[in-house]
């Protein structure tokens, strides 16, 4: 029997990227609320928010683009880029931040103490800390996903890209005996986003949206400059 | 700001009560210095 | 020696009376400021309490900023116990004449200010009871630090520093706790015949004291250099803005020696007033500190501006942020406020000789330099957390 | 080692500091007897009286062996432990030098210390059994000058002459049970000290093992519990991460599945052939009760498992 475990890792044959397409985005948050509702994050509350305190593990940042009465908004949703060098990873001093064999940045929840190096070392700040234990107003804890820990107080988190989502995916395929099919695994925001501005899937199978998507010319990556080799790539129209 | 300022009490405490257990002169690295030629004023 | 001092019969007893006068004499203001430091003390541990109890979130730190007060007063602490080896272990290797009554004092300051630092290291941590995954044996969890996290290398650094730092205190002790175990006959005694290791005062175990002292003493000063270099490389491995710099370490260490010899001076004075060593401590000792201290002001100064002069020549637009933000920003309060206390007024004062004979003096600017440093240490940490590279949610942060 | 109870007379003498004590140690030698016998005390380190002192202290080999094995301990966290799990960081090779510099540096420093401080107190420990009479005078300002002699009839008296030469204020014969009695000082101390240690050791285990806190034990945990319902006894869930195939399974297919599965959860008590030698096996108070049924050949576990 051949176990697919016992592979070695470099043989793995996922690597899991994602494309944003800003010149599609309209700003409008539906993958805010979808990360909310599937990754049982917490709810901050309007104090807690207005402490710049409030989390999301996909945030959309707004920018204004043109001078005052030709202005533009400008949207860009920002979440964990799945760096392929990692600043967070090798500042952990106890590997609750690490690399998956996918190239996902994974987060293990009851490893981390909550020394809080990681948060100050991303660039991108898409770390979220948990100051407090998390609670959900009275119908919402109705609704928490079995699938995805929650998170106590005192440890860091962030996006996963719904990583229990691609292990259903990928045990689902394994069991049927074939790779995981494009645009098989979505993460909730993907799923949620309407205008399809967010694509997702696996960038070692040339002919996966993704991997299309990446190669275009309207592509960049986010702090490109430091070197992190960011898993999602940005796309956008130059005027 | 409190746990700050209590272990800012806690370092002088404990300096405090160490000056009753250790004297904070080296003794005999006072006495070996008289013998070093006595340059005390 | 070759030309022994001559009749040193009533001085030496002199010594020990007046030296051990404070352990054996306790006045009625003594167990007053013990009750008001223990008091200050419990409310502190009623807040780690609570803190503990509800969530790091009290400390009013949010995104961006992770890190705050606790890893800037560790920092301080840090750079505290700098003094003692430093004043202690230098000055042995350089068999300088002066230090002796200034080591115990700096030592002790040193041995105190490392554990408190290291309590910073557990107010810190998000699930303080989990400090133990730090600790590398062979556990059922199959967890093991990853020592490629700077913050492994200071857990290790702090850890050999301290014991070390323990040791050093100890050993030049060991002849005083056997004087001690002789002369003091209270409860305290079975304490120091413990202590005392069978000290008997023979010349073999003078030679081995010695011995060991001599073997410890560099290698303690190189301990430390490298302490306060790692924690320095905390931050200078890092990415963010403004930290990720090469200068950070000797920064760090000088910076630290600073503010060390600092506390000593605050503590060589209070001391000397307190329980009247005027006869142990005398201007000349202030002095020489005073010298000290202008050395490391102008060290520390030149560093400081080495780094500031690169960033501002460099012009790069992610750290000129924080750089603006310290000379003309939000920051630029405390910012001039340090400087001042940290180098303008320090180098003006100590440079005056008349003014390095006065105690009361040299000991205020080691107040301003502590309270200076201790400013500077949290501008290193929070301006740059407050400009992260993606402009969106620049915030700076007020500690509760 | 010098045995203290001997029948013999010990001359203790005290001088002022000042005292040509160097002169007067080589004088006695001259006059018979062997240095081991002669203490010289003093409150501050003499340095010219170094005759005394035996052959040199091997502190400084043993700081050397201490600083290596610092190095090798190192080397073995940082690197060594880094390569039996391989687990990439940010792009950083798994045994990366600079780090295992630093961390080698911390090791190498403090076992270096340590070692040299524990050697220390093992050497002073064995020199205060040399056992001799301390005077509180000598804090005051002397230095001491004990001899003992092993009972030669004219042997005091000469001695007695030199330490007068040499100007001593004060010589006393010591009585052997004096002495003996500072051995048994000594002893006391020593069970002092390990009552203090067991204190401090308790302290510290006290203070480890005070809080413990887990997810699991939080409300928040279980508001996520409560609304899941049960299923019903022998149902199988359609999209959980259970594995569950809609296609109809050949009973070899079931078999390997089962085999996986026995794999991921079971061999580490029950061991690959369910004979219960798994490697934690060991570890289980009543293991062999636990895995007798898999061990018995009627049992309904299939040997035929094996692969």
């Amino acid at each position: 029997m051949s176990d697919h475990e016992q592979e070695p890792r470099e043989a793995h044959p996922y690597k899991w990227e994602m494309v944003v397409d800003l010149d599609r985005c309209t700003g409008c948050e539906a993958c805010v609320v979808a990360c909310h509702a599937e990754n049982n994050i917490r709810i901050s509350g309007p104090e807690e928010a207005a402490e710049g305190r409030a989390v999301n593990w996909i945030r959309i940042e707004r920018y204004w683009e043109g001078e005052y009465p030709n202005v533009k908004a400008r949207f860009m949703p920002v979440l964990c880029q799945h760096c392929g060098n990692a600043p967070c990873e090798p500042v952990c001093p106890v590997y609750a931040s690490y690399h998956t064999p996918d190239g996902l940045n994974a987060q293990v929840y009851n490893r981390c103490i909550g020394v809080r190096y990681c948060g100050n070392n991303c660039p991108y700040t898409v770390r979220q800390f948990n100051w407090f234990d998390p609670h959900w107003d009275a119908p919402l804890q109705e609704q928490l996903n079995p699938d995805v820990t929650v998170r106590q107080n005192g440890i860091m988190e962030k996006c996963t890209f719904c990583v229990q989502r691609i292990r259903q995916g990928k045990e689902q395929a394994e069991k049927e005996g074939r790779r995981v099919r494009d645009g098989e695994v979505t993460p909730a925001c993907v799923q949620s986003c309407p205008t399809s501005a967010l694509v997702f899937g696996d960038r070692n199978d040339p002919v996966s949206r993704v991997a299309k998507l990446a190669a275009s010319d309207r592509g960049f990556h986010l702090l490109e400059d430091l070197g992190t080799k960011p898993a999602i790539t940005y796309l956008k129209r130059l005027p | 700001m409190t746990i700050v300022a209590g272990s800012l009490a806690l370092a002088i405490l404990l300096y405090v009560l160490a000056v009753k257990f250790v004297p904070i002169i080296s003794v005999w690295e006072e006495k070996e210095g008289l013998m070093h030629g006595g340059r005390h004023e | 020696m070759t030309n022994p001092a001559p009749a040193d019969g009533p001085q030496i007893p002199k010594i020990n009376r007046d030296l051990l006068e404070p352990l054996l004499s306790t006045h009625w203001s003594y167990f007053l400021l013990v009750g008001a430091l223990a008091g200050l003390v419990a409310a502190g541990a009623g807040a780690w309490s609570y803190q503990f109890r509800t969530g790091i979130g009290q400390t009013n730190l949010h995104p961006p900023v992770f890190w705050g007060v606790y890893i800037a007063s560790f920092i301080f602490w840090v750079g505290a116990s700098h003094s003692g080896t430093f004043i202690s272990g230098v000055l042995r290797l350089t068999k300088a004449e002066w230090r002796r009554p200034v080591t115990r004092i700096a030592e002790l300051m040193t041995f105190i200010s490392l554990i408190i630092a290291t309590l910073f290291v557990f107010y810190h941590l998000g699930r303080v009871w989990r400090w133990y995954y730090l600790i590398p044996y062979p556990n059922q969890r199959e967890i093991w630090p990853n020592f490629r996290s700077p913050l492994m290398w200071d857990a290790m650094a702090v850890f050999t520093y301290a014991t070390a730092s323990t040791i050093y205190l100890y050993l030049p002790l060991i002849p005083d706790f056997a004087l001690m175990r002789d002369r003091i006959e209270d409860w305290r005694k079975p304490l120091y015949r413990v202590l005392s290791l069978g000290w008997q005062g023979t010349q073999h175990q003078w030679q081995v004291l010695e011995t060991a002292m001599r073997i410890i003493t560099p290698l303690i000063v190189m301990v430390m250099v490298s302490v306060h270099s790692i924690v320095g490389w905390d931050f200078g491995v890092s990415l963010v803005p403004a930290w990720h710099s090469t200068i950070f370490a000797p920064y760090f260490v000088v910076g630290a020696v600073h503010s060390g010899v600092g506390l000593v001076v605050i503590g060589m004075y209070i001391l000397r007033k307190v329980y009247h060593l005027e006869d142990y401590i005398g201007q000349e000792h202030f002095d020489k500190m005073g010298k000290l201290l202008l050395l490391t002001t102008l060290g520390l100064a030149y560093l400081y501006f080495a780094e500031l002069l690169t960033i501002w020549y460099g012009n790069i637009p992610d750290h000129m942020w924080v750089v603006d933000s310290l000379l003309s920003g939000p920051f630029a309060v405390p910012f001039w406020f340090m400087v001042a206390c940290v180098y303008v007024i320090p180098l003006l004062a100590l440079t005056l000789p008349a003014f390095r004979r006065r105690p009361l003096g040299v000991m205020v600017i080691g107040v301003l330099i502590n309270i200076g440093m201790y400013i500077e240490r949290v501008l290193l940490i929070v301006p740059p957390l407050s400009y992260p590279r993606l402009p969106f949610n620049w915030d700076t942060y007020v500690p509760s | 080692m010098v045995d203290v109870t001997n029948n013999g007379t010990t001359l203790f003498a005290l001088f002022e500091l000042s005292a040509p004590v160097k002169a007067l140690v080589e004088k006695l030698q001259q006059a018979g007897i062997p240095l081991e016998r002669i203490e010289v005390i003093s409150p501050l380190p003499l340095h010219d009286a170094r005759v005394t002192s035996p052959p040199r202290i091997p502190l400084y080999a043993l700081t050397m062996t201490g600083g290596f094995a610092g190095i090798a301990v190192g080397l073995f966290f940082a690197a060594g432990t880094a390569l039996f799990y391989p687990i990439m960081t940010g792009g950083k090779p798994v045994v990366a030098p600079p780090v295992v510099g630093i961390v080698s540096f911390e090791t190498m420093m403090l076992l270096a210390i340590v070692t040299t401080f524990v050697a220390m107190v093992i050497r002073l420990r064995r020199g205060s059994r040399h056992a001799v009479v301390r005077d509180s005078r000598i804090d005051d300002g002397a230095v001491a000058v004990s001899v003992q002699m092993d009972g030669g009839d004219t042997q005091p008296a000469a001695v007695e002459a030199l330490l007068r030469e040499a100007g001593a204020f004060e010589i006393k014969p010591v009585r052997k049970d004096r002495v003996r009695m500072r051995r048994d000082a000594g002893k006391d101390a020593e069970q002092e000290g390990l009552w203090l240690w067991l204190g401090c050791a308790a302290l510290a285990l006290s203070s480890i093992t005070a809080y413990s806190r887990d997810m699991e034990e939080q409300a928040s945990y279980q508001s996520q519990e409560a609304p899941r319902r049960h299923s019903p006894p022998g149902s199988i869930p359609l999209t959980s991460r259970a594995i569950v195939s809609s296609a109809p399974v050949t009973p070899d297919e079931q078999l390997a599945a089962g085999t996986r599965v026995f794999r991921i959860n079971c061999v580490h008590c029950h061991g690959p052939e369910g004979g219960g030698d798994g490697p934690v096996a060991g570890y289980l108070r009543d293991y062999r009760k636990i895995c007798r049924p898999l061990m018995s050949n009627d049992s309904p576990w299939p040997l035929s498992m094996r692969s």
